[in-house]
């Protein structure tokens, strides 16, 4: 994290000019080919050709950030998990930056210690890259090691029947029958709705995406959690309005709490800073 | 093998190319066919590899042997009794033996009128046969209930074939749909899928509950 | 082969029937299963004829592996090239399908979310199933924390297909391990240990638990 601290710049955005030509158009916005935002930023720090364990964690955020803010500027949706991932560095951004800054929850972890969980994350993630590349490069079973083949026995005995049967057989067998006895649906054309299934599996999703802790304190307004809340469309409204009800679902949980500062204010979103119940109570009272 | 000079000789990989063909073939390869693994060598060559390799096989539990298909190594005539045991032709389960096994892994103890609503089509005598046959599965006890119809339960063999520890082991229908193998959505259902997620829950609960009778028993 | 003390050998009978039984058998046979075919021997006795029986075809076209389902004869990995054309056509997995593998491989046993939590990814749909499919990875024992999550663990057919005798065997897992890694947790628990040493005790428990149980298999 030492190098972390040494390229700290204290520089604010510049503000935008509409008519520059701006650096990040240059970027290649694609996420085909990545297996999530995890993968996408250890490309991305690849690309710094240095040893992960030098890496420059903030400089990092910024390019990722960067890439997510391109992709909205074409109006490519990217998925929950990307959103999150951008929500995250931003707030980690913000801790790097301001390493004083003394937070309001107590055992919040500093912008340091998140920082080491992320390249611990792109490490782990690297390794597991690397071996899975190795392991397929070994002498395998059938194409540099072929079985040595029964060419017929000169055997004068009774045939002994072996069954054979493997595991994915069965439970291949079991998902069907299952399949075949429960049929659901007719297929019938539905509205460009965003169900609550949808919007409760999303939110779960973002909101477990990060593992507890990274999140305390952050808080998030409730329209970063829809698919894009630039259009007034019918799908992008129920997208709001089933994402709020799950998110009222969720803070039934315990898993969240929701804060408006008053009517018709923005909704904001955040994990709870302990598992506690005792900490959710103790949240201000205009938490819903 | 032991011999020094013929690990040494110069067309030693020649000879073990051929041996390696031979014996990863299931069926004998002809002389001109055994030519394309070792292209650079004229069919004289490759018979007189063909002939040293047979003769280092002599008297060993395997033996070179041309047939009018061609080369094929085999067991030697003289071991046939000691490997009886080895005579042994694999057999694949049918479709409906399958699914008849799996839902009685899943649900067991279960009677066979169960084993028939769960599966939704009568279940013939050749797949119970064939089952039992495969000693994975056996009579458990009989049900307390009127007619005191027979249950059916896995067997240990059943766990040994299939890798499981135990029967509590085996995926449950979450880990199924999470794997694609139960995937019942083909069509958006907006307000049916609720309820299916709660159907689930309760056919899950009776699995877990069905098992631990599994266990007492 | 060539000599004549061998062939005049007391137990070189023995030693033809294992060699015929390994020649013969597709897949490997464990030790004790090779003991039936030489049932008037001790399990020592077996060894040392297997491992004559591997001294033999060192430097052949085939040799005797080991691994931990038994022992099996292949081609020499050294032949490949040559025997292309009795290649089996391989089964090509995604990426994320040998990420997953890997992850498994080298964190067993674990779960799906454990899984998903290193990969930063929810495990698509048809991964697991593509894996479970090539037969390398099947459900583990559950584990004791609530609600009994399955775990996942390589099968003797990964080793197998792998060429690895056993699961220690995996390339480079003591130097991860060295560099900590391997560690199944969120990386926010993993390295905030570091800070405030609040680090979950049960989880820490359960994972040096498990790598021993790794180690032991």
């Amino acid at each position: 994290m030492e190098n972390t601290a040494a390229t700290l710049t204290f520089e604010e955005d510049k503000p935008r000019d509409p008519n520059a030509r701006e650096p990040e158009d240059a970027l290649v916005v694609t996420v085909d080919g990545y297996e999530g935002p995890i993968d996408l930023l250890l490309t991305m720090a690849r690309d710094q050709k240095v040893d992960l364990r030098q890496i420059s964690i903030l400089a990092l955020a910024e390019q990722y950030l960067k890439f997510v803010e391109a992709a909205r500027k074409l109006r490519i949706e990217l998925a929950a998990d990307y959103l999150v991932m951008a929500a995250w560095l931003a707030y980690l951004k913000s801790k790097l930056l301001l390493p004083s800054h003394k937070s309001e929850v107590e055992e919040e972890l500093s912008g340091e210690a998140l920082a080491e969980a992320l390249q611990f994350q792109l490490q782990r993630l690297e390794a597991m890259q690397n071996i899975a590349k190795q392991l397929f490069e070994r002498p395998r079973l059938g194409l540099n090691r072929l079985p040595v083949g029964r060419a017929g026995l000169t055997i004068e005995a009774p045939v002994r029947i072996k069954w054979k049967a493997d595991l994915y057989q069965m439970l291949d067998a079991f998902g069907a029958i299952t399949k075949r006895m429960n049929p659901t649906s007719y297929d019938i054309k539905t509205w460009p709705l965003m169900s609550m299934e949808d919007a409760n599996q999303r939110l779960a999703l973002m909101i477990g995406f990060l593992p507890p802790g990274q999140w305390k304190s952050l808080w998030q307004a409730l329209d970063r959690f829809t698919p894009d809340e630039s259009d007034a469309s019918l799908n992008t409204k129920s997208a709001l309005a089933s994402t709020l009800t799950a998110a009222l679902e969720l803070v039934k949980q315990e898993k969240i709490v929701l804060k408006q500062e008053g009517l018709y204010a923005p909704i904001y979103i955040r994990t709870p800073s302990n598992i506690q119940k005792s900490d959710i109570e103790k949240e201000p009272a205009n938490d819903i | 093998m032991t011999s020094e000079e013929t690990t040494l000789n110069a067309d030693m990989r020649d000879l073990r190319v051929l041996e390696a063909a031979l014996f990863a073939s299931r069926e004998p390869i002809s002389a001109s066919k055994l030519n394309i693994f070792v292209s650079h060598l004229n069919p004289d060559e490759v018979h007189a590899l063909v002939a040293r390799l047979r003769q280092d096989y002599q008297g060993r539990g395997i033996t070179l042997e041309e047939t009018d298909s061609g080369f094929a190594f085999r067991t030697a005539p003289d071991l046939s009794e000691n490997l009886a045991e080895l005579r042994v032709e694999e057999r694949r389960l049918s479709r409906s033996a399958m699914e008849t096994l799996a839902v009685i892994a899943y649900h067991q103890p279960i009677t066979r009128p169960e084993i028939e609503a769960i599966r939704g089509v009568a279940t013939s005598k050749g797949t119970v046969d064939a089952l039992l046959e495969t000693n994975w599965i056996k009579p458990g006890r009989r049900r307390e209930t009127p007619g005191r119809p027979l249950t059916w339960v896995t067997t240990p063999e059943f766990l040994d074939h299939f890798g499981l520890e135990s029967i509590v082991d085996l995926p449950g229908l979450d880990d199924l749909k999470a794997a694609g193998l139960l995937d019942r959505r083909p069509a958006v259902a907006v307000t049916s899928d609720l309820f299916d997620g709660e159907a689930d829950d309760s056919v899950e609960d009776e699995t877990a509950e069905n098992t631990s009778e599994t266990e007492a028993a």
